[in-house]
């Protein structure tokens, strides 16, 4: 009742904050972006709401305070000054998109704040610099996860790709799914590409279909994929369509039967047993009447995970607060068990989940590369 | 062989739905000369509308949904263009009429305005004083089937559907509709002499506000028509602000100023002409550069021909 | 009672003023002309009946209603025509539907016919050149079509803006001519001119503005004769 | 006539003729005016007089014919080298800078005879303080004679007509022009005010020492202050000559004037 | 005749003038060239040194970004106040320009220093870790700076190439081809390589600069560039699109531009050459749109093509008419206030881009003419305006 999940973005004004922790979150809440950044703020403010319920960090309540940054860089950058100098907060959970995660990750950097990135894949992200973090995949990994699921798993050889080129995940996946496949002796006889916007994709399908592939990898966003496999299935693609974790979401139903039969890589199984996953599961869809896509777990975790660091740090100063980060071990997350690396990357295994009817569900698991 | 048609059919499609979307486009500007960047929006806006009514119906969409009867997806299509034509009424009435005397690089970023605010309030979903709402939220929404998914025509692996036929069919109905509209009826004499000159046509007259309300509500209902194909034709709607419709608004329009803007057959052409560039851009050239491809036709039109393919040239008398 | 009567009027663009107490009257079945020099407001004196300006003060009545109020196309319906400075004739519409759109308010088949054979008969020029675009008519045509165009909707009241303006000496006599013969039919006419000779000659009463106001008003005749309207306004 | 050809001549037209679709606008149309000429150019409505204008000042290419302007070729030339060349017009229709001040109107004819490029612009060398002077000053100095020097700054667009008309005479000057073509520039206004412009008109003749040629219907007085006047119908040059000969010509009374005036 | 007298009276008052006493002493030049640059300096070196660190990290954000933003609206201006060309691709010469000016500094550090990382002086010093050091006018300020012209001179080059088609097009027609324009050069820019990084140090250095200007980072964006535009140099080119716009407006070079804007037949009827204003024109503004990439992709240290857009473009066009087209001034504060206004407004929070586009036609209908129609914020001050050399 109190502000428990605030997502207020009141600037500071003492009063209202008295003891509170602040954390910040920058996000494409508004324009054409706007589904992921509201579905990792949705994930955070939940977390935020538990951890306040069962009595904050070290006796203290969180407050959250999340910025849009309508999907510019530019905004981004300020929303995040504005986080660190303005509101004082301790610690920067975002971006979803890698492209403004470099953007604005250079200004946690220099101010000496921690960020964690819920999901932004380019490796290039935590390259940035000590302050910089994430609880999801790099685009290596799981192109190598498609891969060699693709290859080893359901012995497929002849591969096609359809990603979207003006996005950063989508084309960042695309190629190392492609370096990995090969690398695994399959073949790719046709990439293909689309951009933000476009609806038709039956043009690229077409090309693809004359080349009769056993798979088409698709590493885009569960926005797209349901108009993609439609359009597939209408153009008689029938082969078994295979993506990343951009898939999760209860959207899929959108695309009816054209999906059945299809994989996509994902950090955990909703039918995972352990608590973690079902204590969410349960509080999402109460809180929000929908199942949580990937953007939703993943701010969950990254702001669970900052929970975690904040209680075993030194202080909430910066550097110690990095250092407790970057210590994180076997960290118990929706999303698997994290282990943050030498790399400020998140170490954990992926799941691969079929769907059938417009539900999905676990397949198997996939070890990292040796 | 099989590519070609299938590109060729593709292209066909796609074109006529834009040129659905540029038939509004056409209409307003040829009336009012004002770029009307709102359209899209509104064409967003009829998709979405229409996917909220048929909720209403209780009709949903997925695996084993099976489709309604035809005068339900006729229903859900009026009541569409009811709403639409409502919005645009209000959208003239509170933003653009007050700006009638003011040069037209003001209407237009009251339009670009109005843009980002049906965009934006579209994919409100949020609290207010502890009630939920939503407008219509910012997550993608599958449409229910209102048309049946039957294939008409076969050829090898190439399908013709349905959809793609009503949606051609439509565009070509209310080229001839529009242009009958205009050119035959009293209604779209006193809106071509609107668009010579307000003051002039008020002085024979013509009650000039209804008349542009009546081309904006009617432009709105274009909208709206063709974002009830577009919702019939892809399914998955995505959230108001997203790129799709924009994008699909900024194509419908460089068809509608290919094909000469004002022009309403300009408009079905221009449509066609961008549809089938795209594709074939995508299937024989790259797949990197279809946006590309239709702007550049953009640009060598109108190069080639200052005003559109079947665009009049007008001729300044000095 | 007079057919139209203006009362007080001051009208302003932005903070120049154009007019100010401007008060005439003109009766049934009269050709009343305006007369004054170049920017004297004659032009905003129509446009303000029109209601295409809207004055600051005064009233204007029609009919002993008062119309100051009304909307541009009301007013034309309850009877008053305007025939713009610069003719504003719709260029990319045919001769035809030019005149279809004076008649615009009228629904009626038949009288739409009746007032078109009308008016080709007062300008055959324009029969002959029905389906042409009236852009392309010279501009005494154009004039002819403006004039016409307004016959179309009857008015009671026709307001002619310097219907002389740029057009040859042939054309001017004859638009004075057919200002004569539709007067006879029973129209009022308030005629704006810079043509002074010419205006006073056909017309039966005159004002005369200067600066935004009526500074003299007398029958046409008399003011012919007005040494001070001679010296100003017909050239010495 | 033969005794104005020459290169003394400020403007040479020789059988300049252009057709629109099937329309024959112009048809073979001559003229020379020698210098301090003050010649008319009438005819009916739609004869081709602005036409005829269009052609000599390049905003129409001649389909055939020449125009030379102090002996120097200009048909084929872009508009602005033609006034470069020495011809200056005004506009039937008033085409002024209508958001401009009267002032600027003025000095943007000035500033084609005081040239000096963007980085003298921008860096406001001595040579660009100097240019800029004068054309300031020979600007206003147009403007106190065209008598609209108190309304300098205002809009264009919001001056009474007459005044419009007297600020594109005014404007068409301050490019130094040597032959000046007026398009009905007494239009719309009373006979009194036309006299005066008349009277102007002639002045700025014997002070510039110009050619000038004048479209206008006022027959009055056209035929008071022009020394020739050619009359067009159709496109055809139909007579050339005094005024006393025009006003006699019976193809001209029948065209145009109706009866003798 | 009394009017005759009076008339040749007037004619009379024209006494000649000797041409030589117009022109100014030859000492006046260099103040008269320089001194608005050197107070411009003075200024962008005061923001920088004193009011940056007074107002701390957030507001020197704005700050920055606002000086983006003037360069960027009062470039427009040109072009669409002045001259009358409606252009809403302005986004795509800014992407031209930032993209280059980044390919520069970035591989050109790798070339003359082995990493991208910053290397600069005095004036570039962000204080962003650690003290200063280095020397005082650092090397890698000239690259910058000779980077950030080079950004312009690419983006003036494709000015030049879209102020062609502006002799044949008018309107919406034109503005539809620059829209046009704009989209293919974001596409173009998504669509190149990936940046060569510093693994590949050894490649970046054997393969000739122009064959590093298509590893432009693809969808990513180009990033990881050291960050050299600081306050001052935003805001010496602030000074300097200033300078050069309102000496422009308030020239025969700028009447020209603007009589074009008024009537293109009336202005060659008093000899100017159209074709070679509206392409100067052009060129012009995009040169100061590819500077203003330039400052912005260097300040951020990334920058994407996928946001610069027409979206962008039409921010900048509200600008300019936000401000009154053709008021420099105007431009001016309107790019200050919309820089601001996002940040304002984030207390109504989710709403915030609904109020924004409200105010936004609020705006539009209460004030039409834009904040300062057509005439500059100075003229609001004066009655009388004794402009040029009177
Ligand atoms: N739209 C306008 N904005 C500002 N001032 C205007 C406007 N229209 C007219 N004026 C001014 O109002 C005054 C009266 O103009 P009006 O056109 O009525 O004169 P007029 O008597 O018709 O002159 P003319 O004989 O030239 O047609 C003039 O001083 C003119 O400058
Ligand atoms: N650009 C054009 N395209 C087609 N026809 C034209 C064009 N310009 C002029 N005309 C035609 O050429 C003829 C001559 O027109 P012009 O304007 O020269 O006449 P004018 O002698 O100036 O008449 P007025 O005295 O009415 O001004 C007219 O029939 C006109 O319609
Ligand atoms: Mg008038
Ligand atoms: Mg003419």
């Amino acid at each position: 009742e109190k502000q428990s999940s605030s997502s207020s973005t009141q600037p500071a004004t003492g009063s209202a904050s008295g003891g509170a922790i602040k954390i910040g979150h920058y996000g494409s809440m508004t324009g054409s972006e706007a589904t992921f950044g509201v579905s990792t703020d949705n994930g955070i403010k939940l977390a935020v709401k538990e951890r306040n319920a069962a009595g904050g960090v070290n006796g203290k309540q969180i407050q959250l305070i999340t910025y849009d940054d309508q999907g510019k860089g530019q905004e981004a950058v300020t929303a995040v000054t504005r986080l660190i100098q303005q509101d004082g907060v301790v610690a920067v959970l975002g971006e979803v998109a890698s492209s403004r995660s470099i953007a604005a990750g250079p200004v946690c950097q220099r101010e000496g704040v921690p960020m964690i990135s819920p999901s932004s894949t380019n490796p290039q992200v935590t390259e940035i610099g000590d302050m910089i973090f994430r609880v999801c995949f790099i685009d290596p990994f799981q192109g190598y996860v498609g891969a060699s699921f693709a290859k080893n798993q359901l012995k497929l050889d002849k591969a096609a790709t359809l990603y979207n080129r003006s996005q950063a995940y989508s084309a960042g996946l695309n190629k190392e799914f492609v370096n990995a496949f090969e690398k695994l002796g399959g073949q790719v006889l046709i990439q293909q590409a689309y951009a933000d916007g476009d609806n038709d994709f039956s043009a690229q399908l077409t090309a693809i279909r004359e080349k009769n592939p056993q798979f088409i990898y698709i590493p885009g966003y569960y926005t797209e994929v349901v108009n993609i496999a439609r359009q597939a299935r209408k153009l008689g693609v029938t082969c078994p369509l295979i993506g990343g974790d951009g898939w999760v979401s209860e959207e899929l139903k959108n695309a009816g039967d054209a999906l059945d039969g299809c994989y996509f890589s994902d950090h955990y199984s909703q039918e995972d047993k352990r608590p973690e996953v079902q204590d969410f599961l349960k509080k999402y869809k109460s809180e929000y009447g929908k199942t949580p896509d990937s953007m939703a777990a993943l701010g969950y975790d990254a702001a669970n995970l900052l929970f975690d660091a904040m209680k075993r740090a030194k202080s909430l100063n910066g550097h110690d607060l990095a250092d407790a980060i970057a210590s994180t071990k076997d960290f118990k997350a929706v999303t698997g068990n994290i282990t943050i690396n030498e790399h400020r990357d998140a170490n954990k295994l992926a799941v691969i989940q079929k769907i059938q009817g417009g539900q999905f569900s676990y397949y198997a698991t996939v070890e990292p590369p040796k | 062989m099989t590519q070609l048609i299938q590109t060729l059919t593709d292209g066909i499609a796609v074109g006529s739905l834009y040129a659905l979307i540029a038939l509004g486009y056409t209409l307003v500007y040829g009336i009012l000369q004002f770029i009307n960047f709102a359209h899209s929006d509104v064409f967003a806006l009829g998709a979405w509308l229409s996917f909220t009514i048929a909720t209403w119906f209780g009709l949903a969409a997925g695996s084993g949904a099976t489709t309604p009867p035809w005068y339900i997806g006729l229903a859900v299509l009026a009541l569409a263009m009811i709403g639409c034509g409502i919005v645009g009424f209000l959208i003239e009435r509170l933003a653009y009429k007050p700006l009638r005397a003011a040069p037209r690089l003001n209407v237009l970023i009251t339009a670009i305005g109005v843009s980002l605010l049906l965009e934006n309030v579209g994919q409100l979903e949020g609290m207010f004083r502890g009630h939920h709402f939503k407008i219509f939220g910012p997550y993608p929404k599958a449409m229910p089937a209102l048309i049946p998914d039957r294939v008409l025509l076969h050829f090898a692996a190439v399908q013709f559907r349905l959809v793609d036929a009503v949606v051609l069919g439509t565009a070509l109905f209310l080229m001839v509709a529009i242009q009958w509209l205009v050119f035959r009826t009293r209604l779209g004499m006193a809106m071509r002499a609107v668009s010579f000159n307000h003051n002039s046509a008020a002085l024979m007259g013509i009650n000039v506000s209804r008349i542009i309300s009546a081309t904006f509500v009617l432009g709105s209902m274009l909208a709206a028509a063709a974002g009830f194909l577009y919702a019939m034709k892809y399914a998955q709607l995505k959230q108001t602000a997203d790129n799709v419709w924009v994008l699909l608004g900024l194509k419908a329009f460089v068809a509608a100023v290919v094909g000469g803007i004002g022009n309403i057959r300009g408009a079905m052409l221009g449509g066609i002409f961008i549809g089938l560039i795209e594709f074939f851009g995508v299937a024989y050239l790259s797949d990197k550069y279809r946006d590309v491809y239709v702007f550049s036709l953009l640009i060598i039109v109108l190069l080639v021909r200052p005003s559109g393919i079947l665009g009049k040239a007008t001729v300044e008398k000095v | 009672m007079p057919l139209l009567s203006v009362r007080n009027l001051d009208v302003c663009y932005g903070v120049i003023s154009a007019l100010q107490e401007v008060s005439l009257e003109i009766n049934r079945g009269e050709i009343v002309t305006l007369i004054g020099s170049n920017g004297a407001g004659k032009t905003t004196l129509l446009r303000t009946i029109s209601a295409l300006v809207r004055p600051r003060r005064g009233a204007i009545f029609f009919n002993d209603v008062e119309i100051t109020r009304l909307a541009p196309h009301e007013i034309v319906r309850r009877g008053v025509c305007h025939v713009p400075e610069g003719r504003q004739i719709f260029a990319n519409l045919t001769v035809h539907e030019n005149l279809l759109l004076g008649g615009y308010q009228e629904r009626d088949a038949n009288r739409i016919r009746a007032s078109l054979d009308r008016c080709f008969s007062l300008f055959p020029v324009l029969a002959e050149r029905r389906e042409q675009r009236a852009g392309t008519l010279s501009g005494g045509e154009q004039q002819m079509l403006a004039i016409g165009r307004a016959l179309m909707s009857k008015p009671q009241l026709l307001l002619l803006d310097e219907p002389s303006l740029g057009l040859a000496p042939l054309i001017v006599r004859k638009i004075f001519q057919i200002i004569r013969e539709i007067n006879a039919e029973g129209t009022t006419v308030f005629l704006v001119e810079q043509n002074a000779h010419m205006a006073l000659t056909v017309a039966h009463r005159a004002y005369v503005l200067q600066t935004g106001r009526v500074i003299k008003s007398d029958v046409a005749s008399n003011l012919l004769q007005d040494p001070e309207v001679k010296k100003a306004y017909l050239g010495g | 006539m033969s005794d104005a050809i020459g290169d003394n001549l400020l403007l040479d037209v020789r059988d300049v003729s252009i057709r629109f679709g099937g329309l024959c606008a112009v048809n073979k149309f001559s003229l020379a005016l020698p210098p301090g000429a003050l010649y008319g150019l009438i005819g009916p409505n739609g004869a081709g007089k602005t036409t005829a204008f269009n052609l000599l000042t390049g905003v129409y290419r001649p389909d055939g014919g020449s125009v030379y302007v102090q002996g120097k070729r200009v048909d084929g030339l872009k508009p602005h080298q033609i006034a470069h060349a020495g011809l200056a017009r005004t506009f039937q229709n008033i085409r002024l800078f209508g958001e401009l001040s009267v002032l600027d109107n003025v000095r943007m004819g000035a500033q084609m005879r005081g040239w000096h490029g963007l980085p003298g612009t921008l860096l406001r060398t001595g040579r660009y303080v100097k240019a800029e002077r004068g054309i300031d000053r020979h600007a206003r100095q147009l403007l106190d004679i065209m008598g609209i020097a108190s309304r300098e700054a205002e809009q264009a667009k919001n001056l009474p007509y007459g005044d419009q008309r007297r600020l594109e005479i005014a404007r068409a000057l301050a490019t130094e022009p040597k032959v000046l073509l007026l398009d009905e520039p007494a239009a719309g206004m009373n006979p009194q005010e036309k006299h005066d412009l008349m009277q102007l008109i002639r002045l700025i003749r014997d002070r510039f020492r110009l050619a000038i040629l004048l479209i206008e219907h006022d027959m009055k007085l056209v035929m008071s202050i022009c020394e020739r006047i050619t009359v067009l119908d159709h496109g055809e040059t139909i007579a050339a000559g005094n005024p006393s000969e025009i006003q006699a010509n019976p193809k001209v009374i029948e065209a145009y004037l109706g009866e003798p005036v | 005749m009394a009017e005759t007298a009076m008339l040749r009276k007037r004619m009379s008052v024209s006494a000649s003038e000797s041409p030589e006493e117009l022109r100014p002493p030859a000492w006046s030049f260099v103040p008269r060239a320089f001194a608005p640059l050197l107070v411009g300096t003075v200024v962008a070196g005061i923001l920088y040194f004193f009011v940056q660190p007074a107002i701390g990290g957030f507001g020197s954000n704005l700050l920055l970004f606002a000086g983006i933003n003037i360069i960027l609206a009062v470039s427009l201006t040109i072009v669409n106040g002045f001259t009358g060309q409606f252009s809403i691709g302005h986004a795509g010469f800014m992407a031209l320009g930032g993209y280059t000016a980044a390919a520069i500094v970035y591989y050109g550090s790798f070339k003359i220093y082995g990493d991208a990382s910053f290397h600069g002086g005095l004036v570039s010093w962000t204080g962003r870790a650690g003290g200063f050091r280095g020397p005082l006018l650092g090397s890698g300020d000239l690259l910058f700076v000779g980077a950030t012209v080079a950004g312009g001179i690419v983006a003036a080059a494709a000015g030049w190439l879209v102020g062609l088609p502006s002799l044949r097009l008018r309107g919406d027609y034109l503005a539809i081809v620059t829209l046009g324009f704009g989209e293919i050069v974001r596409v173009v820019l998504q669509g190149t390589d990936e940046q060569l990084r510093r693994y590949d140090l050894e490649l970046i250095r054997s393969t000739p600069m122009l064959k590093l200007m298509n590893k432009l980072g693809g969808a990513l964006g180009f990033i990881g560039i050291p960050a050299y535009s600081t306050v001052f140099w935003v805001y010496l080119w602030v000074a300097i699109m200033l300078i050069v716009a309102v000496r422009l407006k308030h020239s025969s070079y700028g009447r020209a531009l603007l009589s074009i804007r008024e009537d293109e037949i009336a202005a060659q009827a008093v000899g100017v050459n159209i074709t070679r204003y509206k392409v100067r024109a052009f060129v012009l503004s995009s040169f100061f749109a590819g500077v203003a990439g330039a400052l912005y992709a260097l300040q951020i240290g990334s920058i994407n093509a996928g946001e610069l857009g027409f979206q962008r473009s039409f921010e900048i066009l509200i600008m300019v008419v936000l401000g009154g087209l053709g008021s420099v001034s105007g431009a001016t504060l309107a790019a200050i206030i919309l820089t601001a206004l996002p940040e304002v407004l984030r207390f109504v929070d989710q709403y915030r881009m609904i109020v924004y586009s409200l105010l936004l036609i609020i705006m539009m209908i209460v004030r039409p003419q834009g904040l300062f129609g057509v005439r500059e914020a100075w003229d609001l001050f004066r009655r009388r305006r004794p402009r040029g050399g009177a």
